[in-house]
C-alpha cells in the first residue's frame, strides 16, 4: 500500500476500501429513505437490500483484504450478488464485478482507468438489465456520472474534481427520474402511475458516486 | 403497524426455524435458506426447483414435496433469492436427470436465476429455466418488465411437479410447465395494501371506499384505484380480466387465491361469484381451488387465476401431491 | 371497514354457495345449512357433528370428510347455528350408531345444541354431547359461562373422528373426545380486533402500540391490554398460560393457529419462538401444527394450543385425514 | 276475533300480532344499536340476530296465522329457535314458548293470565340459561318487568296502565345493568372489564316489553 500516494495513480486497495466504508455508511443511513422511496413505485426494500448487502460486502473485505482495487472491487460485487437479491442486486453486483475485472491485477490506478471500470461495470448492468436511459433505474445516475467523469478528465481535469462533477450529475440524474415513466423493474408495472417519483436504485447510484467523490477528495 | 415478530432483520431466519420445527419431513437449510425435499435427489428424477422473495407463503416452501418441487429458495421478504441458494439447492436435487427452474417474471428473480443458472452448470448441473408469467394486469409489456409471474405459479409447480414424479424427463417436464404457463391468466385485487417488517407499514395509502384492480403480490400498487365495488362486481372485472385474454375454448382450473388477510369465508363467498361470472361467459369448470396460497403478507383481497387444461394437464392436476400447502391422493 | 363481499345479510349463504363449488366431494345444503360428508351415513359407524357461528373458517365445514366429521352447522356470523340444522345433521349421519356432537362452550352453541339433542333423541337418534372449553384466558369460571371452546376443537374432532372411522363405538368415541380435551388448553392475542360484516367495523378498538391477551375467537375483547411485545415475549405469555395451567408430564401436540390476518410468514416465526418457550419448560413437542384452521375473520394475532397425548392418542392423531381444511394419510 | 275487545280479557290473537308488529319494527329499527351494545362486550351480532328471527317470526305467522294467543306466542318462539341462533335465539324462544304454552287454547286471556304467561317465560329463560338476578342478562329486564306488572294488578291497576308500568321497570332494569359485572354469556368472559356497558339482552327484552305496554295502549 502507498503511504503518499501517487498523485497520477491515486486509486489503489486502500482507496477503494474508504470507497467502501463511506458508500457504507451512507447506505446504513440513507436506507429508510431508500426504502420510502421504493414504497409508491416498488415493494419497499431498496433500502434495506442496499445496507445488507454493503454491510456484508465491508465484513468481507476487512475479513480477507485484497490487495488491488480490482480484487476489492470483485469481492464486493461477488458479496452483493451473494446478500442481496432482488433486481438492484445482481444489477450493483455486476457493475462492481466488471469495474474490477477491468482492472485486472493492477495496485494503483489513474482516475482514467476508474473512469473505463466505471464504463465497463455500467454496461455490464446495461448488459444485464436490458435498459436505457430515461427508463428510469440506476443507469439515469450511472450514465450521466461516467459522461461527466469523461467529460472533466478529457477537460484535464484532476481525480477529485472530475469525480466531484460525476456526482454532481449523479445527482442531477437521480432528480431526473421524478417525472420519467419507468419501462424497467417493479416501477414499470404502474404504467404512468410511476410518473412523480424518483427512482429507488438511482439514488443509491448517486449516494455511490457521492462517496467517490468525499473519499478522492480525502473527506473520508 | 403491529407485527407478530422479533426484529424485522430476522423475520426470514425466524420463519424459516419455525417452518423447520412443523415439517420434520422436509430438510430446511436455515443457514443457507434452502428447503429441500427428504431423500432428494431421487434417482432419475427431474428436479423441480422455485424461490422467490418470502410473504408469500405457503409458496414456495410450502410447495416442497412429493409430487411438487423438489426444493424451494426463500428470499428476503418480497426480494428475490440470492443466485447461491438456487446453486445449492440445484446442487442437491440433481440426480443426473437435470433440474427446472420455475422463476416468476420478476427483474429480481429472472437475473439471480440467471446467474445461478450458469454457476450450476459450471458445476455440471443441467438447468433449463421457465418463467412464469400469467398477471395481465400488466398489459404493455413492451414498456414494462412484461407480465409478473402470480397464481399460475401453483399450477406450474403441482404440474410439472407430477409429471417429473412420473419419470418424466427434462425436456417434457419444461415443455409442460411452459404450456401451463401459457394456458393460464390472472388479475388481483386489493383492498388494503400490505406491511413489510421493513417499513414497517403500508406500502401504499388505500384510502377507505377504494380499491386498487390489477396488483401484483408485492405490495405494489395496481394499475387502476376504483370506488369500492360488490364482491360480485369484482367477480366480473377479475373473470372479465383473464377470460377476454386466455379465451379458453375448454375446461379450466380455477384458483381464488386470498392475498392474506381476507377471511376464507369471504373468500368462498367470492368464489361463488367467480363461479358465477365463469358460467355466464360459458367457461366449463372442471376443479376449483379456493384458499391463500400464493399470498402477499397481510394485503386484503384476492386474485383469480385460470388455466385451461386438457385431459393430460388434468391427470397431472389430479395426481397426488403432498407437501405443507398442498395435499391430496397421498 | 372494506369487505369481500356483497350484502352482510348474505355472507353465510354466499360462502356456502362458493364452498360447494369448490368442494363438490362433499355434499352442501346451501339452503338448509348443512355440510355433510358424501355417503353418509356409513354403516356402523359413530357419526360425528359439530357447528357453530362462521367465521372461523376452515372450522368446522372444512374439517368434515374422512377420518374427522360428517357433518357441520354453520351459523351467522359468530353466531350459534340454530337446533334444526343439527337436527337434519344428525339425521343425515347416523347410521344406528349414534351421533357425536362436539360443542365448543359458549352459551349460543351449549343451549342450541341441547335443543337439537333432545328434538334428535325424539326423532329416535342417540345423541351423546361433548363440551370444548380449553381457552384458559376465562379464568374464575364460577363468575362466567365458564372456559371458551376453541383450538382444541381441532384436537377433538381429529382424534375423535379417526376413532370413529375405525368403528369405535359412540360411548369410546366420547370418551376420547373428552379425554383430548381434558387434555388441551388454549391462550390466544389478538394485535388488531376483527371486523364483523354486521358491524362493518372492528368490534373493539385497539391502539397501535397496544395488543389484547387472552382474546377468544369471536371478535370479544380479552382479559388485558398490554404495551405491544415481540413474538418471543408473546411466546412466553402464552405458553406459560397453557402450560402452567396443565402441567403436561408427557408429550403434547402443539397447534399454533393464526386468526386470519397474521401472515404465514409471522406465524412460523412465532413457532420458533413457542417451540423455544416449550423446551425451556422442558415440555416435548410430538407434532406441530402451524396454520389459520380456527380463526376469528381478519383478526391479526394467534393461539397456541397444547394437548398431552399418549400413545393411542398420537396414532390417532396421526390416521389418515381428507378434509378441505386438514389433509395427510390419504 | 273479537271487534269489541272485552275489556276483562283484552289479550287475543290479534293482540298479540299487533304486539308481534310493534316488537318486529322495534327490532328493526334498534339493529344497530343492540349490535352496537353488543360490541364491547360481546360479539356484535344481537342487533342481527333479533331483527333476523323477528322478521321471521312476523312472516311466519302471516303466513298462517294460529287462532289464539297461546298460539301465535308458541309460533313466534319456535321460529326465534330456529331463525336466531345464538343464546338469544334459545332463550326468548323459550320464553314466548313457554309463555304460550302456559296460555294453552284460551281465545282471549285478562291481563292476570298474560302476567301468569310472563312468568312462565322468564321461569323457562332462567331455568335454560341458569342466570339469576344481576348477572348482567335479559333476565334483568324481564323479572323487574314482572314484578311490576304483578304489582300494578295485586294494586287492581288496568291492562295498559299495569304494562306501561312494566314497561317502565324493564328500562329502568336494562340501564341498571351498565354498573354490573357480568357472570353470564359471552360478556363475563371480560370480567370487571364487562362493567360500564348495558347489556344488549337486557335492552331488547326492554323494547320487547315496551312493544306490548304500547300495544295495550293502541299505540299499535
Ligand atoms: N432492468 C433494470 N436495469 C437497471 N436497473 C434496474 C432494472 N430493474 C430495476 N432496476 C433498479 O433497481 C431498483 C430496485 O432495486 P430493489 O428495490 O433493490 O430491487 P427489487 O425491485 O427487486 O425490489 C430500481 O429502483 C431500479 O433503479
Ligand atoms: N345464560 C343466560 N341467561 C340469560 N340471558 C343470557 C344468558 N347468556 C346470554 N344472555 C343474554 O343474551 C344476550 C346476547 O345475545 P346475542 O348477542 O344474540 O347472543 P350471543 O351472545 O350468542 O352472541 C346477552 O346480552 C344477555 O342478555
Ligand atoms: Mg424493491
Ligand atoms: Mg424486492
Ligand atoms: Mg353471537
Ligand atoms: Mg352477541
Amino acid at each position: 500500500m502507498n503511504a503518499t500516494p501517487d498523485p497520477e495513480a491515486p486509486v489503489d486497495a486502500a482507496f477503494v476500501r474508504r470507497w467502501l466504508d463511506a458508500a457504507a455508511a451512507a447506505m446504513d443511513r440513507e436506507s429508510a429513505r431508500l426504502t420510502e422511496l421504493d414504497s409508491p413505485i416498488g415493494d419497499a426494500d431498496h433500502g434495506t437490500n442496499m445496507r445488507r448487502g454493503f454491510l456484508a460486502a465491508r465484513t468481507a473485505v476487512e475479513q480477507d483484504p485484497p490487495e488491488t482495487p480490482g480484487g476489492v472491487l470483485v469481492l464486493v460485487g461477488r458479496t452483493l450478488i451473494s446478500t442481496v437479491g432482488g433486481a438492484s442486486g445482481p444489477l450493483y453486483g455486476t457493475l462492481l464485478r466488471r469495474a474490477g475485472k477491468e482492472l485486472g491485477e493492477e495496485q494503483a490506478v489513474s482516475a482514467a482507468r476508474l473512469r473505463d471500470a466505471l464504463r465497463a461495470g455500467v454496461d455490464g448492468v446495461a448488459a444485464l438489465g436490458g435498459a436505457g436511459p430515461e427508463d428510469k433505474t440506476m443507469l439515469d445516475a450511472l450514465l450521466p456520472a461516467l459522461d461527466a467523469l469523461t467529460g472533466a478528465l478529457d477537460a484535464g481535469g484532476g481525480a477529485a474534481d472530475a469525480l466531484a462533477a460525476a456526482s454532481a450529475a449523479a445527482d442531477e440524474g437521480a432528480k431526473a427520474t421524478t417525472p420519467l415513466r419507468a419501462r424497467k423493474g417493479r416501477a414499470s408495472y404502474l404504467g404512468e402511475r410511476s410518473v412523480g417519483h424518483q427512482d429507488p436504485g438511482a439514488t443509491s447510484s448517486a449516494l455511490l458516486i457521492t462517496a467517490l467523490a468525499e473519499t478522492a477528495r480525502g473527506d473520508v | 403497524m403491529k407485527m407478530l415478530i422479533n426484529v424485522a432483520e430476522n423475520v426470514v431466519a425466524d420463519a424459516l426455524r419455525g417452518f423447520a420445527a412443523a415439517h420434520p419431513e422436509l430438510t430446511v437449510d436455515v443457514e443457507r435458506r434452502v428447503i429441500v425435499r427428504r431423500g432428494a435427489p431421487y434417482e432419475g428424477k427431474v428436479g423441480l426447483v422455485s424461490g422467490g422473495g418470502s410473504g408469500h407463503e405457503p409458496l414456495h416452501g410450502g410447495f416442497v414435496g412429493k409430487g411438487m418441487l423438489d426444493a424451494a429458495c426463500p428470499g428476503e421478504v418480497f426480494t428475490s433469492p440470492v443466485p447461491d441458494q438456487m446453486v445449492r439447492a440445484a446442487a442437491a436435487v440433481d440426480s443426473g436427470a437435470g433440474v427446472l427452474f420455475i422463476v416468476k417474471n420478476y427483474t429480481g428473480d429472472v437475473l439471480n436465476f440467471q446467474m445461478a443458472a450458469e454457476l450450476a452448470e459450471d458445476e455440471g448441473v443441467q438447468v433449463v429455466s421457465v418463467l412464469v408469467d400469467d398477471d395481465v394486469a400488466v398489459t404493455d409489456s413492451l414498456y414494462t418488465a412484461g407480465r409478473r409471474g402470480t397464481g399460475a405459479t401453483l399450477f406450474i409447480e403441482k404440474i410439472a411437479g407430477a409429471a417429473a414424479e412420473e419419470g418424466a424427463p427434462l425436456d417434457r417436464v419444461a415443455a409442460l410447465a411452459r404450456q401451463v404457463n401459457a394456458a393460464s391468466r390472472t388479475f388481483g385485487v386489493a383492498l388494503s395494501a400490505c406491511s413489510t417488517p421493513a417499513k414497517g407499514g403500508p406500502t401504499f395509502d388505500l384510502p377507505e371506499g377504494e380499491l386498487e384492480l390489477g396488483v401484483g403480490i408485492h405490495g405494489e400498487p395496481g394499475r387502476e384505484r376504483r370506488a369500492m365495488m360488490t364482491s360480485g362486481e369484482i367477480a366480473d372485472v377479475t373473470v372479465e380480466a383473464v377470460v377476454s385474454d386466455l379465451n379458453p375454448d375448454g375446461p379450466v382450473l380455477v384458483l381464488v387465491n386470498g392475498m392474506g388477510a381476507t377471511p376464507l369465508l369471504e373468500l368462498y363467498g367470492f368464489n361463488a361469484e367467480v363461479q358465477r361470472a365463469l358460467a355466464e361467459r360459458r367457461v366449463p369448470v372442471a376443479r376449483t381451488l379456493v384458499g391463500n396460497y400464493v399470498t402477499s403478507l397481510d394485503m386484503a383481497g384476492a386474485s383469480v387465476t385460470i388455466c385451461q387444461v386438457d385431459e393430460e394437464l388434468l391427470r397431472l392436476w389430479d395426481a397426488p401431491v403432498s407437501t405443507p400447502g398442498l395435499r391430496w391422493g397421498c
